[in-house]
């Protein structure tokens, strides 16, 4: 539950790379500019250089051994710097889920999502909210039909993980399949999501495209045992995006309290403010530890880390939440503006809350799991 | 009858003959009639609606009847507030001096200011933007920096104020500036108009976390002000400002009340969006629960407002009770938010976005807008401290 | 939703008396003596002498006219003094239902409860917890056989009002009737619970009890349509009466900050607890507001009241519970000695949590009435 | 194999062997082996279990074998730790001496005080008290007014010290007197050790609101002391106190095992009082909610212990991390203890009454007594004060 040597310079390889080549500025200009896919390209191939693409991946794939506490670190940057990019849903999700296929998509795809030059977005969502279990979009006849809602990196990505409904009258998350669909492939409409973060979402359509059984990723109608527990760790790792930001609130609030006065004293010398302050960190802490007790446990080869992951995310949203709400109060007038950076963390962590599963979600699969 | 249900007959009556039915809707903001020179209206109905309350002089209904207002007793006025919130009416006029200026300029302002201007406000002829808080002194207001100097008839004034709501379209300001820099922060502050159009007055829209920009930086380079638009005094400023903030309840509750229109029924949302199961409980028994938690504390500053406006009316008024009222109503406006929010799932991630309804759009943006409220006016901190102060009688 | 002048005159009676008759510690010695009866009865009489058990009769039964905003400000002092008395259970509820039974009983029994020469205990509970349309006490063939438990003023009162069964195959609420039955009828056994907060409570077993028709207060069958509305009322009342508790407490802890110097200046200058008992204030207006609203509404005969007693309770509670935490934590030690009184309120919170319903009862009920 | 996981088989081994079956079960308030020199033992079994501890010196794994103690290093100690937990065995020792004392002797008592006391402490002989707070000094224990005139050969002890823990059980007592007058508050404190035998001692038990009254007030009446019995030297007590407190985490850490061996399961006490519908969801909403939140609070905290043990193994502690222990943990117990009291319905409000079962009297006994949790050892207030001092950098 601590970082080693290794990870450590990884972590701070990617804080510095980020912080000299993508502040929050770049955010701001991904938003100001409407970069169409969602994410800037070049910053995106210069993190793949420093190898974000394979730190999880099996040896024999080319990974680089660093585990899910390294990815996490990554992430944790990653939440610090509202950076865009595809890396949750292209590698934590795609490419994990094309490894776990373990078959020629393996061979075939793995390399070019590594690299950068295939691009996968996961579509799951097709309501107002997270819930795989829903899943209505179907194929039949070898014919995808169906939506996709909220799908994260939808706009930049070049080919689509759907899940789809296989198994004639299945319910649930039984009978499901992966399909991969190509971008371009004939009945594919894409309508990007401009979010209030300043990230892209996409809307698809699936109208009668046809699918072959060869774009099947993994076994056919039996999906979910495998991108269960690849969404547990995508929901960790998440989890460390959210509490990057919290962090980076944190640092930001307190500086600012150090710096303005008012009543001829610093603001952060009020007592009521100081213990706001500690509380707010006593959380994030506790709610890291979560999240590092998660990271751990998929390192540890623990395959059940399905209550870990609800438990981290439902404390993640608590922490990044009060966070932001907190962050904006303590820097008063300053933290309404666009202007200053505070608004826009405050928004990205209410686009975090719905991604994998919101709150009421999360609570009730812990009960769950908890047998309660 | 007794007088004041003659009056509850006639204003309903007025109302109901008078309101024109296109008004009698929650106003959304594109429609709100704000005062000023250049006022446009969204629709003749609106156009209609405010001419006639003005003429009633109901746009300002306890103001006295010289200045153009409508004489009520403040039990009249809440029995008209009352009529009208039963019609759903909409307010006939918004604007800053009908608010805060008004009741201000009642008390300290001399015979000449309150002829020149009162009349006006009630008219809706001036727009007006306040001119308080300075870039660093925002809770410390004391501290402010703009300086006027005295320069016989006239003062100049060179300085800056921020958070001046929609400055860039009102005609005059009332700020606060220093006057004195020889005493304590407290002295040497004095409240001055100023005409909007005087040369060296500049404004600077601020994009808000909203993406709407309400609020100005207001500069102040060598403006002219004559000596008469000193209000309450030479170096008196403080004790006016003061007055200013004792109706600062009333314009929470007005604000309040205008948001309360606009407001999206919690229980009608999360219906629509979650959904109920056979037995009529919502489907997500986590925003069920904070729903009760909301509508619990809104319910109840619904019932703290009637028991504050009894206290008045008995003249028994527990001092503590009215400062509570920012606090909790804006913490309550924002619990309330998030829940919108939570409740839109990602359909509450919206941003100008075609995918999303407008109203969809509107809760997203009110989310973000309304941070603002426990800071403005006032910041919850500030709220806190005045009742640990002066209600509780707790040790500075 | 104001006192007028002559319940301001009851309430400043009623607050002299008993802060000169019986302060807290009148409490502690019926506590210490384990006194048999559970409330001081020369006590109780002195304060029907002062006109408590008329305020809310009507006035053909000898009512005073000072409506239940009056009796609110006695239920508020008696949540300040933590006086015993059968206040709630023999003329709240008690006396109401005799008069609201509208025959012969009210003429014969009626003045007797008011004169206290009577004492009556409203027997509802069966479970853990308040839960009316669960009552599985019935009446058959004349006899009465069931257990009540945590009467409220059982161990002193001279007859119970048993809410049994007495339609066959009836469910909930439906079929149900409110029985008088004298505390020395044969099959009648008293178990006394000394509960924590120093108040007294039974245990009631009705084993065989012989009951006849006369026995029956009002429409057989149908006691709920009377009993619901009543003890809407009497929620109210207790509402009154917790809030008065939260009051007595936080006027006490500001003493006490006001008082105790720490670091060299008195701990009321300390921003944090300023903020929190400026919280606690404005949390205690709240709830008083939806208290007073409630009590109104009854005076202005509005006869549904159901909503706001639960809103009233439900905020009642979480006042009562968050002022007696916050109390004994910022007297710090002394907070936990049973020496200092806080402790003595910290204890009758819990208690009154649980009387005619607890949180969670009244917020489902909340919910219910508001159709979500 | 390593030599860690040598040592984890052998402790394993010996646990099982050692370990009398009766004390493997969570232990009860009145079975706890308290040391003293009237110490008593519940059961015979219990005072095998100890004496065989003691002789291994495992009632103090980490102290030098020289003064009793195991000798183990840190590592082997959480290996110990894991593997008494493993089987559920009781703690073999409880004293303040051991928690408290001990280590700070290790650092700063001369040998012959280590020598006298600190082999003493592992075997059980003596039960020490603390004696820190004033009535006029608790969370502002610099200000504390207990003289220690010095006598030459022996200091003469007046005032009076609050919550003793069970000082009227104990066989001696750590104190903090004022040895100087003349200095800040900080200065002129010394740290002293006293035999409760000693003339003009006398102690008197403080009733909680519990019920119990496990502390005392302890009044010093002209009480000598040998000059020896001053630690870390004259007027240097504060110095030694600080090292003490910082064994405080530890202390709360045995605590809240103590604590976690008594405790009660929600779920199962919920399942058992509320009970569960057909879908195995608990009958009430509000409660089941609150389980879940209380259940993460507990389950990360346990998480953040272990990441915290794993920062000290590798020497990378994050200085802000231990400050959060106490004050999360205690406010995790008592918001713990409010939802078992609700859970109990009015079986919670049981008094020594024979209606209620053992179990549920326990419940609401524990539920009063841990009130004193956020007060005790540093209220919540100043654990606050210190994390946003020191972890936070934020100014004074």
């Amino acid at each position: 539950m601590v970082l080693n040597e290794e990870q450590r310079l990884l972590h701070s390889t990617i804080r510095d790379f980020l912080n000299q080549r993508a502040p929050v500025a770049a955010l701001r200009e991904l938003r100001d500019n409407r970069n169409p896919q969602g994410f800037d390209s070049d910053l995106w191939n210069e993190l793949i250089e420093l190898g974000v693409s394979s730190i999880v991946l099996n040896e024999d794939n080319g990974g680089l051994g660093f585990g899910w506490m390294g990815l996490g670190a990554v992430m944790e940057e990653i939440g610090r710097h509202l950076t865009a990019t595809p890396m949750l849903s292209s590698i934590v999700i795609g490419a994990a889920l094309i490894e776990a296929a373990d078959d020629h998509h393996s061979t075939d795809l793995l390399p070019d999502v590594v690299a950068g030059t295939r691009n996968l977005a996961f579509a799951c969502d097709e309501g107002l909210r997270y819930n795989p279990g829903a899943t209505a979009a179907a194929l039949e006849n070898g014919l995808l039909q169906g939506e996709k809602t909220f799908v994260i990196n939808g706009p930049g990505a070049t080919d689509f993980l759907v899940l789809a409904r296989t198994a004639a009258d299945s319910k649930g998350t039984d009978g499901l399949s992966l399909i991969l669909v190509p971008r371009d492939a004939a009945g594919v409409t894409v309508n990007r999501i401009h979010s209030v973060d300043g990230h892209s979402f996409a809307q698809i359509k699936f109208d009668q495209v046809a699918v072959d059984n060869q774009q099947i990723i993994g076994v056919p109608d039996r999906a979910w045992d495998t991108v269960a527990p690849i969404l547990d760790r995508a929901t960790l790792a998440l989890a460390a995006e959210m509490l990057g930001g919290a962090r980076e609130l944190l640092e930001r609030t307190l500086a600012y309290l150090n710096d303005r006065e008012q009543f001829d004293v610093k603001i952060g010398s009020f007592q009521a403010l100081q213990h706001r302050c500690a509380q707010l960190f006593c959380q994030l802490e506790l709610a890291q530890s979560v999240v590092y007790k998660g990271l751990s446990a998929i390192d540890q080869g623990q395959q059940d880390v399905a209550k870990l992951a609800s438990h981290a995310k439902v404390l993640a949203i608590d922490c990044y939440q009060k966070m932001s709400n907190e962050a904006v109060q303590m820097h008063g007038g300053m933290g309404i503006t666009d202007e200053v950076d505070i608004g826009l963390f405050l928004k990205r962590s209410r686009v975090c809350n719905q991604m994998l599963g919101d709150s009421s979600f999360h609570r009730e699969r812990f009960a769950k799991l908890c047998g309660y | 009858m007794s007088p004041i249900d003659e009056f509850r007959q006639q204003a309903r009556a007025w109302l109901e003959e008078n309101c024109p039915a296109s008004q009698r809707r929650p106003v959304v903001k594109d429609e709100q009639i704000w005062a000023g020179r250049d006022r446009v209206f969204a629709t003749p109905d609106a156009k209609l609606w405010f001419e006639r309350m003005r003429d009633k002089g109901w746009t300002a209904p306890t103001w006295p009847t010289e200045y153009g207002g409508g004489g009520l007793s403040s039990e009249e006025e809440k029995v008209l507030e009352k009529e009208m919130a039963r019609l759903n009416c909409r307010p006939a006029l918004y604007d800053l001096g009908l608010w805060m200026l008004g009741p201000a300029l009642l008390v300290h302002g001399n015979e000449a200011q309150k002829q020149e201007h009162l009349s006006k406000i009630v008219r809706g002829d001036i727009r007006w933007a306040q001119g308080y808080s300075e870039p660093a002194a925002g809770s410390d207001l004391a501290s402010l920096k703009t300086r006027a100097v005295d320069m016989g008839d006239h003062f100049l004034v060179n300085g800056t104020k921020i958070w001046t709501t929609q400055a860039d379209k009102a005609d005059w300001i009332f700020a606060l500036v220093r006057t004195d820099a020889s005493g304590t922060k407290h002295q040497g502050i004095s409240f001055i108009l100023i005409d909007m159009r005087s040369a060296g007055v500049s404004t600077t829209p601020i994009e808000l976390i909203s993406g709407e920009s309400e609020f100005c930086q207001t500069f102040f380079d060598d403006v002219k002000v004559p000596r008469e638009n000193i209000v309450g005094g030479l170096d008196n400023g403080w004790t006016v400002a003061k007055e200013l903030l004792k109706h600062e309840r009333k314009l929470m509750a007005t604000m309040e009340s205008i948001v309360q229109r606009e407001d999206e029924s919690l229980v009608e949302l999360a219906a629509e969006y979650i959904g109920m199961d056979e037995s009529g409980k919502l489907n997500d028994s986590n925003i069920r629960s904070r729903i009760t938690d909301q509508l619990m504390t809104a319910e109840a500053l619904e019932y703290l407002n009637e028991r504050l406006f009894f206290q008045y009316r008995s003249k028994q008024v527990d001092s503590g009770l009215p400062l509570t009222i920012k606090y909790l109503g804006t913490n309550a406006i924002q619990q309330k938010d998030e829940l919108l929010l939570e409740i839109l799932g990602n359909h509450g991630l919206s941003w100008q976005e075609q995918s999303h309804t407008p109203r969809e759009h509107n809760i997203v943006q009110n989310w973000a807008y309304n941070k603002a409220h426990t800071i403005a006016g006032g910041t919850s901190e500030i709220q806190l401290n005045i009742i640990a102060k002066r209600a509780l009688g707790l040790p500075a």
